[in-house]
């Protein structure tokens, strides 16, 4: 039998190496593992690669991460936000590097490395900054810049629902980045709100089939980002 | 500003208004006018916010604010949000600027100044796929600098890719030539316009501009 | 008011020009938009290059099309079938051209396509003879061809239900390549079987949203190919 | 030869299966094994063919053939079915062949006849993209000719893609140094193989081979 669940979020993330590329679902808070990136805090890994849209805000979950001191690089492409404090000062400090990637690159070059596709051509960025350096070329009198697919060691991912096989479904706009990465990470880690029994998913609504995930986890009342922190929160 | 853009959104458009005022772009579109908003975090049929106490943290828009979805709406993930950009399908954006140059480029990211965090989101794939990029700003800074300009000095989203702007002062397309003023704010002079711009306007108007 | 919805096959296909490019749906029968076909053999647009996993059964459907002497070039990976006997004669007598493409390939060109990227980088076909004269790069140490994005003028295509938006849900594996050739149509049009409501359509289990469909029509009742062939069926 | 490879098939495996004899390799996992069937038209989860009468001619597998979904199934579109292939996803693709080299390139698409319709559909993705590629084949041609040759003649599906070849008088390996025996087929010595073979086998097996 297959069976994908693991007991608890410490057990899903206890294998993650230092030096990990880490890619971890979510826009904001919609769709942020809080509680698997918790159990990352508390496993200790660090001098982590860490692949996400934005930086996290106040001091839970992705931003507890960053100030734990655990992550070398950022990989993102929009690492200001409202209550973003944590990583401006790391980032100044020199302790977290950062790779900017326009957002709609970022998706797809992560959506390359889970498709076996190295290398593709995208119009976005060029004649900016972000295009500098980049290796161009001219199709059809248009420039575009040669951009590679993007891997990772492990995703950490948020589901509303998944079953024994890893097959997910999201919610809402908490989707966003989580279908690409799972695809993307040699080991998808996904915390769903409910672990539902096989065959409860409808084949035809499954967004997330399970070849791409490795492990699921009930984490049934997953925290709120923007609650946590207006309570003031701070991990751990 | 919002308010006359709005009147361009046709009936039928898929558009993307960027954070700020041009979220205010969907508040004025005409009456009889069904128009469609994509957020690129991932829907198509974004509506207003919710009704206080209603809304779900996890439905939110690209600026992380809560919104609803509209009857007909659809969920996807990131890359087919940004096929949608890229691939040309989105009718219309709506930025906002820190420069237009008279060629079309657009500076909307970044300030240059070297202590800043850089942050671009999806300002770039934007610009780069949409059909029509509208841009909305002051028609200059807080310190009277020109925002329409010969070329810009900040850090560029993109190339030659800003069809029309609407400042306080006028409507200004982006032609082959240069800047073209379309449309002049109520009391307001083709030459005062042209005072407070770092290029060269060409008239254009229908009403006499 | 957006509505999508036209009242006949014949007024959804009037105008397809001689000389287009038609991406159709369908992996076999799965997912063959027949009737849709079948208005645009009535139309009488010719000299056509058709994209499509196959090149149809019988003499109905796709393999009507061909019979017509409509194609003169197929995009397909596989066309040859037990019921194909349409294709390879007017293949042979050089009616019609053939552009062969491993399906992954032609599957993630039309994507591409649909998705602004000109071109990408692929691991399939190398050292083969469908590698031969393609430019080739080696990422990695492994060696890689450039393949080109495909979009086309029009895209025909089968869904299970739609709505005036033109949001699109499908029937099981007819699926298929029907939602990358929505992507990468100028003109998109679908039958449904099922017209609905707006509002109707779960907005987690749209698979083609609306965005990427300019025209819908009601299509009840379906024919199943293998039935219509079965039935010795030959259209017109 | 079905029989033989269903032992390779491990629990938890994405598998894919061609068409014609490896779609028997299903048949004969051993019981408690759960494996996955992908089917590169869009879906896994494939089950076996449907009781008469109960089928959906849009629910069939790559063969064109109509199946059923397992609970667990899912299905998707052909972009993100390949990305399961070409991303390296599938753990098992068993296939047929014309030729296997002893580098292990296969040819199974083609036999070059100037009048036939080439047709390759997903097969030079499978090898170019699943982790282990498995070959199920009769050890010659029925004229006698070997199947497993030094260079295969006949046009190549990939180059140095095929892991192990089952066939009806052995298992063998595709090695760095070329094809070495795993094992024999009863009451078939390694002499007979090699004497069937057009490369030079490289004994392995634990039975003595």
């Amino acid at each position: 039998m297959i069976n994908k669940e693991v007991s608890s979020v410490a057990e899903a993330v206890a294998d993650i190496l230092d030096g990990a590329t880490v890619m971890i679902g979510g826009f904001g808070e919609a769709g942020s593992p809080i509680e698997l990136i918790h159990a990352l805090i508390d496993q200790g890994a660090t001098n982590l690669t860490v692949v996400n849209n934005n930086t996290g805000t106040g001091e839970v979950g992705l931003a507890a991460l960053i100030k734990a001191g655990r992550v070398s690089t950022m990989v993102c492409s929009y690492p200001r936000s409202a209550n973003s404090k944590v990583f401006p000062e790391l980032y100044r400090s020199g302790h977290t590097a950062l790779e900017l990637v326009p957002q709609g690159t970022l998706a797809e070059r992560i959506r390359a490395g889970g498709a076996g596709i190295p290398a593709f051509y995208t119009p976005t960025a060029v004649g900016t900054p972000l295009g500098e350096g980049v290796e161009r070329r001219t199709f059809d009198d248009r420039d575009y810049l040669l951009v590679r697919g993007l891997t990772a060691d492990v995703a950490l991912i948020k589901g509303r629902a998944a079953d024994r096989h890893g097959n997910v479904v999201y919610n809402k706009t908490a989707r966003n980045f989580s279908p690409l990465m799972a695809m993307a990470a040699k080991t998808t880690i996904v915390q769903a709100a409910s672990v539902v029994p096989i065959g409860e998913l409808d084949p035809e609504v499954v967004v997330t089939p399970g070849i791409f995930v490795h492990r699921v986890v009930a984490v049934p009342n997953p925290g709120h980002e923007a609650e946590l922190v207006a309570a003031g929160v701070s991990y751990p | 500003m919002a308010q006359r853009c709005a009147l361009d959104i046709q009936n039928g458009s898929y558009v993307n208004l960027g954070i700020g005022i041009p979220e205010r772009v969907a508040a004025y579109v005409p009456q009889g006018r069904e128009v469609i908003y994509h957020t690129e975090n991932g829907m198509l049929g974004m509506g207003p916010p919710p009704e206080p106490g209603t809304g779900d943290p996890e439905l939110i828009n690209a600026g992380k604010q809560q919104v609803t979805a509209n009857p007909g709406a659809a969920y996807f993930h990131h890359a087919d949000s940004f096929a949608m950009i890229r691939g040309g399908h989105l009718d219309v954006c709506v930025l906002g600027a820190l420069q237009v140059s008279e060629r079309g480029d657009l500076a909307n990211w970044s300030t240059g100044a070297p202590d800043a965090i850089p942050a671009v989101g999806g300002a770039m794939d934007l610009v780069a796929g949409v059909k029509t990029v509208y841009v909305i700003t002051q028609h200059t800074t807080r310190d009277g600098e020109p925002k329409l300009v010969e070329s810009c000095t900040f850090p560029l989203t993109g190339l030659g890719v800003v069809d029309r702007i609407y400042t306080d002062l006028a409507v200004i397309d982006v032609v082959e030539a240069g800047f073209q003023v379309v449309e002049l704010s109520p009391g307001v002079s083709f030459e005062s316009v042209q005072e407070r711009t770092g290029a060269k306007l060409i008239p254009g108007g229908t009403d006499g501009s």
